[in-house]
């Protein structure tokens, strides 16, 4: 299958707590927080594997990260954690209460060619953005 | 070699004060009972480091830099000032008053967090209690939406699942603890009953739990939770000698927000008919509660505040710093212990990038690297003495254990140099 | 700061007999002194009202519990928005101030000392923190003994010398001034979510009763030597019929030997709220007068009133099971708040109404006491802000208490139950200025210990309020006049500083912060702490050494020594 | 009636804040007065006349008062609150908190509001055409009480919260409803002609207070509770009176409609009514 349809949840996990406290600039950060989760049957499905690479689309925005397998995740849902990466594809509409929606967000899967990003990549991209 | 014992951590709102640091020279060399999040705060507060004060990219004194601060916020028509949560109260008080003086906005990160706890609060109400509560009576602990091993490490074994307390002296033996959760976490392996919720379903679940604690049997499956579940669960509940849920951002963040908070706090209050029961959100930032805190002794509201009129008005998804990026209102920033450039999605955070955006930080961030001002600063709790507030809202003292590195100055210096910039640059006016 | 002549007002200071002799008050060096000099300021107080800066015995102004209340109720502060101005801060009034609004409008009113009434010692700090954004007035905190677990282990025990030596210790490590009891018994039981139901009902694990709380605090407090008595919100506050609890409390104290100096050994708080007579809300009718002959016959009682404002107000209190109740009253939203080993608090918005007959007589009530109490000196104005009415109608109170009148015009409008269920329409009684200075100065500050304050002698403190108000031309039928001139004080000088001139703030000092320090023998006091801190490792979630409040969050305060055996 | 003309010349970037735009901030004042009214950008105070052309007549009374605005306010804000009487027209949209505490009088708004319109309404009567935002008539954060009276009409779609602890007052959207409809409702009455999405009615406690469905719902909360399925002939009057008076073409369809009535929401012990017709 080339693209699957996933329901994403972000959130904290130890290593990017521990990665973020050495400095967002740093290798461990990046490895922490540049991937997202996906059930072995929902990578199984999409034909990718640990460390691979998939496009992460939402009607917000996209981002190439890599794949994580969980063997705790049911097919259909996929975690992400928080970080510049995830917040390429999670909204800014709040519902009038000042918080997005982080949690519980279809998003799309493919598999990708690309890099992913450095944190100095998305950095320009905001720059540059309008 | 000195040894500081019983040293706050400022990681998370578990604030575990019984933390051991030994010191050699400047330097720390050892964190004892840390959590590992914790032992790499201590351990790696030198690493990364931002050096000098820059403005545009190029090195600045650190009055040239509070000068260029000063500048653009005393200019600014609809200024912002966000972050607070990570550091003391002090420097908290003093981004309140910038924002009283410039006529802004002050938001904090509860903003993106437990903002939606606080809506609810505004609206229900809470019961809840300090931790040791939990520790010494609880007999029910349930984690809904929440995971402390990633991201409040130490929680069971110093408040909620292991220790023994006064009234609950097996420890874990004397707790019946449930989890609910859209997935399968640590947390779930922990508990005694994982119960799992489809996506966006707390709040009805919430809702049938509380009928059932009415005393209505519910007779069809919610949200994916078997009826009889769910009535199990409202008896247990009621039977329970004291009960607990400790909720995180799997409430907060996901649909119906504040309107989730609302049921369970609803529900928590129901069961009080019946028995003790309380609530807690869990915190994230080791002093956002103390944001909140501050925030609403000094203006009367806890976050999401402007000042334009002169007085404090209150309205998140107006003044809720997401929102007015995302509208392109703010035309300058000044962000304080925060950074929003990698935790507010990126439509609304570019438009930091478009404004002359001021940034009080330790390390290199996404924030700082699309700062025109960015100031490096001690790390309270580790360079810097303060208060802050606990996930209960207890507060403690943070320790200096080390002297700033490169000599740099504390938040509150810094802002105490802005503020009183800016207010010469308004008298002027 | 230079010195300072109030020249020529009508002063009343009841401590030095002084009553409403037209006279100067000068000040110097922050005191109030005989002689000035030639370059002294001069204060124009000729047909003016000059008392000493007015003396709050009982608020809740700062600390997690108004705090919650500021932060559930941002509709409250819609209607009452306060702009910064080139001397003051931003903020918001009403029922939950803010902590800078709160201190200006004290000030506005003439009052320059306000004592914080409920402090959970693992929320000092935080009292602390807001107390000093609290301008311009002076402050102290009563420490939360009732319901503390070392409290009611050695009260079990019957071991009144490590009781003591806890008080002492406690009020020290958190910087309090009094001990204050709420709801004895009834706040640990309620963490099993029940109450006691009275002074003889049983505190669970720990076997003892409220009569057994209260009269061993008391004894304490005594033997301590503290400057003020304890200060107890009675069991079954808010609950019909417990006019008989708050006498029989009373009672129970009678035979303890006060400390030198004084002849009271208990102040009932708020007692507005424990003088109720019948047996349920339907039948409520005033206990007041059964109260105040209680009062009237027995020197060892002090009260204030915990008068009710017809308004939309918060309630906040140390009693969770009351608020409780007052939640499932009202339906209105509830917040409440356990703090391990040792407190509670609740929040409850509320509406006193006019036409809700309940709510008239409980507004008699608070009149009543104060108008059937015959001493001054015992009976103090208050509202127990915010919970019968927010401070700031404290003129409005004291309006009431000056002008029968006032009353009677009021009542008119009122639900006719305060008629029939009150002696209120009977009471011709109309405090004079001598009186009023007395309910809400002089009495308060004696009976609080605080020697400077409330009197304006050789020797006090400089604090001084001025009313654009003429007393000798001042008539019951004027209230309105009166309400208006004490609302904003012509001058408030604070420390020979002028900080209010016609009712605005003109300058924000910061006040101090009075906190009590006793003593006992040190061997006692090593044993007790050895104890406590066994306890405290297993028990509490902060650890021993960072429970104490540091000596960071008194910028400004001011140590009082206790009077006891073992003072030095 | 007297009638003001407000058109609007460049707009700041930043929302502005007009709650001078009433009839009765101008009834009683000259045209130069009226140009001299505060309006809020930022932090900073302007006039009225900064960015609106105004011309016209201003009246004795608010209730003789007619204003007028041609052209697109969609960052205006408070245009049209606590007015009590008069009328006020906008061809165009407006920004949040139009029409908030709106006490008597008419705020027609041909385009679509934003957030917050007609928050915590007393009374009058309050139409948007085209959508309007979240928070329609709700109570603002912490008021136990939101619309206590008067009507609002919305021709298109409305965001969360729509009626949000409702008490008295009528809500009629033609559009679609988001989430949250009439949450915490007690009291009042809300007529959709769209569809509306899940969790309407939560937390209601009743008091009277119903929320009548025409165009089908998403779904029902578990802690509403089926009791029958009728034709209510009280139903019908209000229908006849929403289309006879308010315009509400729509309306007339469903005179003799059947309707499912639920009630809830239990988990809070409420006695409230959501009435879905019959397809």
């Amino acid at each position: 299958m080339e693209k699957i349809t996933v329901t994403l949840i972000s959130g904290r996990t130890s290593r990017q707590g521990v990665g973020l406290e050495v400095g967002k600039t740093s290798e461990e950060y990046f490895e922490s927080v540049s991937y997202i989760e996906l059930s072995a049957g929902d990578a199984e499905s999409l034909g990718v594997g640990d460390g691979d690479h998939v496009k992460v689309e939402t009607a917000h925005g996209s981002v190439v990260v890599s794949v994580k397998l969980s063997d705790k995740l049911e097919p259909g849902t996929s975690f992400f954690p928080y970080g510049i990466w995830a917040n390429q594809v999670f909204g800014s509409e709040t519902g009038g209460t000042g918080m997005p929606q982080f949690k519980g967000v279809e998003a799309e899967v493919t598999p990708s060619g690309a890099g992913v990003p450095s944190l100095a990549d998305l950095v320009a991209t905001l720059k540059g953005g309008s | 070699m000195a040894v500081f014992t019983d040293v706050v951590c400022p990681f998370c709102g578990c604030l575990c004060d019984d933390l051991e640091i030994t010191v050699k020279g400047n330097e720390i060399k050892g964190a004892k009972n840390a959590c590992a999040i914790s032992r790499s705060k201590f351990m790696s507060h030198r690493e990364n480091r931002i050096m000098t004060p820059t403005v545009k990219g190029k090195e600045a004194s650190l009055e040239e830099a509070v000068e260029a601060a000063a500048k653009a916020l005393a200019s600014a028509k609809r200024p912002l000032v966000y972050g607070l949560s990570s550091t003391e109260c002090g420097a908290i008080a003093r981004c309140v008053e910038l924002a009283e003086i410039t006529g802004g906005v002050v938001d904090n990160t509860s903003s993106v967090c437990h903002g939606p706890t606080i809506l609810a609060l505004q609206q229900v109400g809470e019961s809840k209690a300090s931790l040791g509560e939990v520790k010494n009576r609880a007999d029910l602990v349930a984690f809904w939406g929440s995971n402390p091993p990633a991201a409040h490490i130490r929680h069971f074994a110093r408040y909620s699942v292991t220790p023994k307390g006064l009234y609950v002296p097996e420890g874990r033996k004397g707790r019946y603890v449930v989890n609910v959760d859209v997935r399968e976490t640590p947390t779930s392996r922990v508990a005694d009953q994982f119960i799992k919720v489809d996506h966006g379903g707390d709040f009805e679940l919430l809702l049938a739990l509380r009928a059932a604690v009415r005393g209505t049997e519910i007779t069809e499956d919610v949200s994916g939770v078997p009826a009889e579940e769910i009535n199990a669960l409202a008896k247990r509940m009621k039977e329970a000698k004291m009960g607990i849920v400790f909720f995180g951002l799997g409430l907060t963040q996901s649909d119906g927000r504040h309107m989730n908070i609302d049921a369970a706090v609803g529900l928590v209050a129901e069961l009080n008919h019946h028995t003790k029961f309380v609530l807690t959100p869990m915190r994230g930032h080791y002093n956002v509660a103390g944001a909140n805190t501050v925030t609403t002794w000094q203006s009367g509201y806890p976050y999401a505040v402007d000042f334009a009129r002169g007085y404090p008005r209150y309205n998140p998804g107006e003044y809720s710093a997401v929102d007015m990026l995302a509208k392109g209102e703010p035309d300058a920033a000044i962000i304080v212990a925060s950074d929003p450039a990698a935790t507010f999605p990126a439509d609304a955070a570019k438009h930091l990038a478009r404004i002359p955006t001021i940034t009080l930080e330790q390390k290199v961030t996404p924030t700082t690297m699309l700062s025109e001002v960015v100031i490096p600063v001690a790390t309270a709790g580790i360079e810097v003495e303060g208060t802050a507030y606990r996930m209960d809202g207890f507060s403690l003292r943070l320790s200096k254990v080390v002297e700033p590195h490169g000599g740099v100055k504390s938040d509150r210096e810094v802002l105490d140099m802005i503020v009183e910039r800016v207010k010469a640059l308004k008298e002027d006016a | 700061m230079g010195d300072l002549r109030i020249k020529g007002g009508y002063v009343y200071d009841p401590l030095n007999g002084v009553d409403g002799d037209a006279m100067d008050v000068l000040i110097s060096g922050g005191k109030v002194v005989e002689n000035v000099g030639r370059d002294a300021k001069v204060i124009d107080a000729k047909g003016k009202l000059v008392m000493a800066g007015g003396v709050d015995v009982h608020s809740h102004i700062a600390g997690s519990k108004i705090n919650i209340g500021r932060l559930m109720r941002p509709e409250d502060h819609r209607k009452d928005v306060v702009p910064r101005t080139r001397v003051t801060r931003a903020g918001v009034g009403y029922s939950c101030p803010s902590t800078f609004v709160a201190g200006y409008r004290y000030a506005q009113m003439g009052y320059t000392a306000v004592m914080e009434a409920a402090m959970p010692p693992l929320g000092a700090r935080h009292v602390h923190e807001e107390l000093n954004d609290t301008p311009i007035i002076d402050k102290t905190a009563f420490t939360l003994f009732g319901n503390n677990h070392f409290t009611l282990k050695y009260v079990k025990e019957g071991d009144l010398e490590k009781l003591k030596a806890f008080i002492s210790w406690l009020l020290r490590a958190t910087r309090g001034y009094a001990v204050k009891i709420v709801n004895p018994g009834g706040v640990e039981n309620w963490k099993w979510g029940k109450n006691v139901g009275g002074l003889d009902d049983l505190v669970y694990n720990y076997e003892v009763s409220p009569r057994q709380i209260v009269t061993s605090l008391a004894q304490a407090n005594e033997e301590l030597g503290l400057p003020h008595t304890i200060h107890l919100h009675c069991n079954n506050l808010g609950v019909p019929g417990n006019y008989e609890t708050t006498i029989d409390t009373m009672e129970a104290v009678k035979g303890i030997k006060p400390a030198d100096g004084r002849k009271a050994t208990v102040h009932v708080a708020h007692c507005q709220f424990n003088s109720l007579d019948g047996d349920n809300w339907m039948n409520v009718k005033s206990g007041a007068s059964k109260v105040a002959k209680y009062v009237n016959a027995n020197e060892h009682v002090t009260i204030d009133l915990g008068q009710v404002i017809f308004t939309d107000t918060t309630t906040m209190t140390g009693d969770g099971p009351w608020q409780f109740r007052l939640w499932n009253i009202t339906g209105n939203k509830w917040v409440n708040s356990d703090v391990e080993m040792e407190a509670g608090a609740g929040v409850v918005p509320y509406t006193f109404r006019k036409d809700n007959p309940a709510n008239a007589i409980q507004w008699g009530i608070g009149l009543e006491l104060a108008l059937l109490i015959e001493d001054p000196w015992r009976v103090y104005m208050t509202t127990d802000h915010p919970n019968g009415g927010p401070f700031t109608y404290y003129p409005t109170v004291i309006a009431w208490l000056m002008s029968r009148q006032a009353r009677t015009d009021i009542m008119r409008e009122m639900n006719k139950s305060v008629l029939r269920r009150t002696t209120l329409p009977n009471i011709y009684r109309e405090y004079t200025f001598g009186e009023i200075a007395t309910v809400t100065r002089a009495a308060t500050a004696k009976a609080l210990g605080l020697k400077d304050k409330g009197h304006l002698g050789i020797g006090a403190d400089g604090d001084v309020s001025v009313y654009h108000l003429d007393p000798t031309a001042w008539r019951p039928s004027m209230y309105r006049d009166l309400e208006k001139s004490l609302a904003r004080a012509a001058y408030t000088v604070k420390g020979g500083e002028i900080v209010v001139k016609d009712g605005e703030v003109t300058a924000t000092p910061l006040g101090s912060t009075f906190w009590v320090d006793s003593k006992v023998p040190e061997k006692l006091e090593a044993e007790m702490m050895k104890e406590v801190e066994a306890d405290f490792d297993k028990y509490y979630t902060v650890g021993f050494r960072n429970y104490p409040v540091e000596d960071a969050y008194l910028p400004t305060g001011i140590r009082v020594e206790a009077r006891g055996r073992w003072a030095r | 009636m007297k009638e003001l003309m407000l058109t609007p010349k460049k707009l700041p970037d930043l929302p502005l804040e007009a709650e001078a735009i009433t009839p009765d901030s101008v009834a009683g004042k000259t045209l130069k007065e009226v140009k001299s009214l505060p309006v809020y950008v930022g932090n900073t105070v302007q006039k009225l006349g900064d960015y609106f052309d105004v011309k016209g007549e201003t009246a004795e009374t608010p209730s003789d008062q007619l204003v007028a605005i041609q052209g697109e306010c969609g960052n205006v804000k408070y245009i049209g609150a606590g007015m009590t009487a008069g009328r006020l027209i906008v061809e165009g949209c407006v920004g949040m908190h139009a029409g908030a505490e709106m006490e008597g009088g008419e705020l027609s708004i041909t385009g679509s509001a934003s957030n917050w319109a007609g928050a915590e309404m007393k009374g009058g009567l309050l139409r948007i055409q085209g959508d309007a935002g979240h928070q329609l008539g709700a109570a603002y954060r912490g008021s136990p009480e939101g619309m206590t009276g008067g009507v609002i009409v919305v021709g298109g779609d409305v965001g969360l919260e729509a009626g949000a602890f409702m008490r008295r007052g009528m809500l009629i959207i033609q559009g679609d409803a988001d989430s949250f409809l009439g949450v915490h409702m007690n009291g009042g009455e809300i007529f959709v002609f769209g569809n509306v999405a899940r969790r309407l009615g939560a937390e209601a406690k009743g008091n009277g207070g119903f929320i009548a469905c025409f165009g089908g719902v998403e779904s029902i909360l578990p802690t509403y509770v089926y009791d029958t399925t009728f034709r209510p002939d009280f139903l019908k009057l209000y229908l006849r009176q929403l289309r006879d008076q308010l315009g509400v073409e729509a309306a007339g369809e469903y005179l003799d409609a059947s309707f499912r009535r639920y009630r809830g929401d239990i988990a809070v012990g409420g006695t409230a009514e959501i009435l879905i017709a019959e397809p």
